[in-house]
């Protein structure tokens, strides 16, 4: 697992590897909501987490198609499938790497665009730990979309609208855990609930992940 | 005999064969009557006038398209479990029907608002959940339609479906935790009174009725239709050969 | 190790391809699969490493000690050849890459990124995953596509030398590797199911 | 060409296609909005034309990565610039079969996306019409960008990258027709903006596409 | 119609591969290309047909006659082999696709999908192609790579069925088509470049 580890990473940080780019992506699809919603402050101030949820989710959901579709495509899942290593633990190495490599960045980004959206800094605080417990979730729930498609080619947005639906539930309490935070209301409730919402994605998608990996192999 | 039998393809095409006419008529008649019971016996209502009436399609499309996807839960894990091909078959058949019902209750239910709430739509939860409950078809029969190997099929859209079924049940409570709404509760729970008055309530109970049977009935008319197509599949394939 | 399959049968896309098959291979022994085009000889190695189920039939052979390659090699373009091997190294516990390095000829190209590659290269590459594996059975789907002749023949010393340390090879192949004395030939054509037969999950439907 | 669009019309309708998916993207992706920026109906028709267009916009971007890859990966590509079909024909059939499965239909769709944000239905119409004289523009955009990606393995984040830059006149025209006509203003001016951005980029960008494919083919 | 290169010089990836190449191809005459692995005739092709600029050297044969075909086979999927041939038969504007079929033992899979052919079965459409193009000068990059050998054999008699109409071909490949007597044998070492000859890009830093 570790080999598998460090062998995405450094893929990943290889040119064409991606790195960086859903980065890049986050900052330029938030930095488009003033264009689309129009220059005024005060509203873009209302609508910032969400609009930062948003920002986070979709660049995401733009990196899970190299998940598994070039390990398929190349063959080496198939030689994986033979391999002494668990399949699951395939799944859940390639999540982690998904999240070191996507999700994690994201949060370091946050800042700056808050203040681009208006966002006071003592609140963007709250963005930021809503998004570290939210977007491990969206890691794995988007390692079992990418499993679901891995035998299609090019089928990235098939795999995003399998996956949206399924990001709902994190969705909803980050951003509510986010927005609460910076009206001032208590947060720990919808903290809680998203923390659930993580755990139990990493509790069961990588059974259900492998299993539809086995079945995609056939 | 066990009931496992009919998982048959071949046996379930001739028990439905004979079952899907005594369900459509059941079904005809028990709609027609309820809605023309509630259509034109009740009296219209003190507050919301004749609108009222938009009850007797909403409610019931709105039960059958939630029940429609536990149906559905139940089918795949039957199909994981023992690889019964109907099974499979009639949870790919109950879906279009599910959504189908998913749209009539958001389009009736929009059109209710519309003079109840002075809104055609409101970010409430129910409306949201039901709302969500319809990217969940969407998903499903979307990977059905995307993978080409029926059995491959099969087993990726029953995964998915017990997963979107946590998850939506997930996606309910978040909804639920998020906005506190302005529709109504459960009108069939105790104490219905308090939401809907018996004169609606009988009727409506005979329409639910008379959908739950139109339901079963398309249901079965689908999944022979989509049993036939294996078939056809099966002897194309070995014509081809 | 050896590798005993009895009366198997496989299909695809719901057509049964392979009927009764019975295959046999003994400790140093190689078998070559042979057959034209589109008779199932993928079909029977994806099913004996275990990536396809089979209709029915025993395969007498532990999945631990398979090693299958098939038509894709399994190699990353954007990595080195070496870390490359590295991986599968890591993956299969085993220690040494240069020497395989070396007698799959690719010791020079250690350095240079996959796909920077000419076809055969890339081969050579996929193929040399086989000496790190440490397992005995192998399976092996048109191994010399696109290899030149001096790499066939080298490629066929290799599965030698694999044979006489008691390893035993199945082969899909539409060329001579040079085993051809010693090898067991199988024709699939003998094992073609009849026209018409579907696969289990087709039958239930007529 | 004619071939060529029938070609590729009837693969995009064909199993695995990718018709209608950029439909349903487009409709989930929207509905996100609510999630993310919480239930208020009088907030978030305020930002409906704005998260209508960025819809648009992600929606078609998701598709642009089919363009060309796939012709690329199968070695369709080669063997077409080897062809008498000259490259240039080639980029406008591909643009126009994007805007056909993709541009097109969106505009459909967003009565009834109007109606869960809150827009009044007669001003759902300058939505309609801004995307009408928009959507054009996004699809050869994209081709341009597809043919820029085409070498690339999984160049949908990167494609994105590039793509989203050169959409911006196009989404601050459109977005601006759009709002104007919702808050009464004229609109003349920013639809005749919005479609000399459409006209310049069906004029310039085939042969910049075709000249950048061949040079990715090397 | 005829091919007749003089000089030429091709890199790839910034190091210059192949240098003076000469090869004189008159009607009805087959060359083929030899050469170990790595050594350039992928890029010599590639080259010939215009996907590849030349570091210099002449090449006398009009664009318009060359059909050039790959590793890979450019067929789509999704599509049934008819449909993909049909494309191709519109593109050139050539009328009947069942005569091509015919010559390439097609003919019963005309109404498959791509996608579920076995990889002799795919190869065998990607070649159809060649007859839809009514080309004269066919540029073949490892052609047979997966054929069995009944397809390899009707493969060179299609060759030569094309030359006999006067037609000429190059042709790489590392087994033997049955033109061997025949056909001109090139063999590419002889025009290997001296290891550390760098392309004229890569020369400009020097
Ligand atoms: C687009 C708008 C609407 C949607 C999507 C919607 C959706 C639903 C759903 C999902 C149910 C649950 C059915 C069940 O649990 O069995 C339901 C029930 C019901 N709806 Fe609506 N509804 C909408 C508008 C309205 C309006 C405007 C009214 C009238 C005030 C209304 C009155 C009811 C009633 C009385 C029930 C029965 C309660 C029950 O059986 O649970 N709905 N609706
Ligand atoms: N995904 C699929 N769906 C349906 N049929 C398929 C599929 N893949 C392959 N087939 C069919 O199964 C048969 C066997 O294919 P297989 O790949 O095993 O042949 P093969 O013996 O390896 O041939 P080759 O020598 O060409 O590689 C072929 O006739 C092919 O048409
Ligand atoms: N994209 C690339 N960048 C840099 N070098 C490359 C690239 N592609 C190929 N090469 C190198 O160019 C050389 C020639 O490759 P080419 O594919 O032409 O060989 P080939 O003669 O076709 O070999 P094969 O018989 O294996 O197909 C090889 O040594 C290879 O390492
Ligand atoms: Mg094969
Ligand atoms: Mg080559």
């Amino acid at each position: 697992m570790i080999a598998l580890i460090f062998r995405d990473l450094r893929i990943a940080v290889r040119a064409g590897g991606g790195f960086g780019l859903s980065l890049a992506f986050f900052f330029i699809i938030v930095i488009f909501f003033p264009f689309a919603i129009g220059p005024d402050l005060h509203l873009l101030s209302k609508v910032a987490p969400g609009t930062l949820w948003v920002g986070a989710l979709l660049a995401c959901l733009l990196s899970l198609e190299r998940i598994f579709a070039l390990d398929f495509e190349d063959g080496t899942l198939d030689l994986m499938v033979t391999s002494p290593l668990p399949l699951e633990g395939v799944v859940i190495s390639k999540a982690i790497v998904h999240w070191l490599t996507t999700g994690l960045p994201l949060v370091f980004l946050t800042p700056f665009l808050g203040v681009l959206l208006g966002l006071q800094n003592s609140n963007v605080i709250f963005l930021i730990i809503s998004l570290i417990f939210g977007t491990p979730a969206l890691s794995i729930i988007g390692t079992f979309g990418a499993a679901l498609t891995a035998g299609m080619k090019r089928g990235g947005l098939l795999l995003s609208i399998l996956v949206l639906p399924l990001y709902i539930p994190t969705l909803i309490f980050g951003a509510e855990a986010a927005r609460r935070g910076i009206q001032g209301f208590e947060t720990q409730t919808s903290i809680l609930l998203l923390s659930g919402v993580t755990l139990l994605s990493w509790a069961i998608l990588p059974f259900a992940a492998a299993s539809v990996l086995r079945i995609n192999l056939r | 005999m066990s009931f496992w039998e009919y998982a048959n393809p071949l046996k379930f095409l001739k028990l439905s064969g004979t079952l899907i006419p005594y369900f459509s008529i059941l079904a005809t008649i028990t709609i027609i009557a309820g809605l023309s019971w509630g259509f034109f016996f009740t009296p219209d209502d003190y507050k919301q006038g004749a609108t009222v009436k938009i009850l007797y399609v909403h409610v019931p499309s709105a039960f059958v398209a939630i029940n429609a996807w536990f149906m559905m839960l139940v089918a795949s894990i039957i199909w994981l479990v023992r690889r019964h091909h109907v099974s499979a078959l009639a949870a790919k058949a109950a879906a279009p029907i599910g959504i189908a019902m998913t749209i009539i209750g958001l389009v009736t239910g929009a059109l209710w608002g519309q003079p109840m709430w002075g809104t055609w739509w409101e970010w409430d939860p129910k409306l949201t959940s039901f709302l969500i409950l319809f990217l969940f078809y969407l998903g499903y029969i979307v990977l059905w339609a995307a993978v080409e190997d029926p059995d491959t099929a099969a087993d990726l859209t029953s995964v998915l479906c017990i997963v979107g079924s946590v998850f939506a049940v997930l996606s309910r409570y978040a909804t639920v935790f998020w906005n506190q709404g302005l529709h109504q509760d459960a009108s069939l729970s105790i104490d219905k009174e308090e939401h809907v008055a018996d004169v609606f309530y009988y009727p409506l109970i005979v329409v639910m009725a008379g959908f739950v049977l139109l339901f079963i009935a398309l249901v079965l008319l689908n999944t022979r239709s989509e049993i036939m197509k294996r078939r056809a599949g099966a002897i194309m394939a070995r014509s081809r050969v | 190790m050896a590798i005993s399959i009895e009366s198997l049968s496989v299909s695809r896309g719901g057509v049964n391809l392979l009927q009764g098959v019975d295959i046999e291979l003994e400790n140093g022994q190689a078998g070559i699969l042979r057959g034209p085009n589109g008779v199932g000889k993928t079909t029977l190695l994806r099913a004996l490493a275990g990536l396809q189920p089979v209709e029915s039939g025993t395969i007498k052979c532990s999945l631990e000690d398979i090693c299958y390659s098939g038509h894709a090699d399994g190699v990353k373009p954007t990595l080195t050849v070496q870390e490359n091997l590295e991986f599968w190294a890591n993956i299969f516990g085993s220690p040494s890459i240069r020497e395989v390095a070396e007698k799959f000829m690719i010791i020079e190209l250690l350095n240079t990124k996959v796909g920077n590659l000419s076809a055969g290269q890339k081969r050579r590459v996929g193929l040399a995953r086989l000496g790190l594996t440490g397992r005995q059975v192998w399976l092996l789907d048109e191994p010399t596509v696109s290899l030149d002749e001096t790499s066939v023949k080298i490629f066929g010393n290799i599965i030698k030398d694999h044979l006489s340390e008691d390893g035993c090879a199945l082969i899909a192949t539409h060329i001579d590797l040079g085993l051809e004395n010693s090898a067991q030939i199988i024709d699939l054509l003998e094992f073609q199911s009849n026209s018409g037969d579907l696969s289990s999950s087709n039958e239930a439907f007529l």
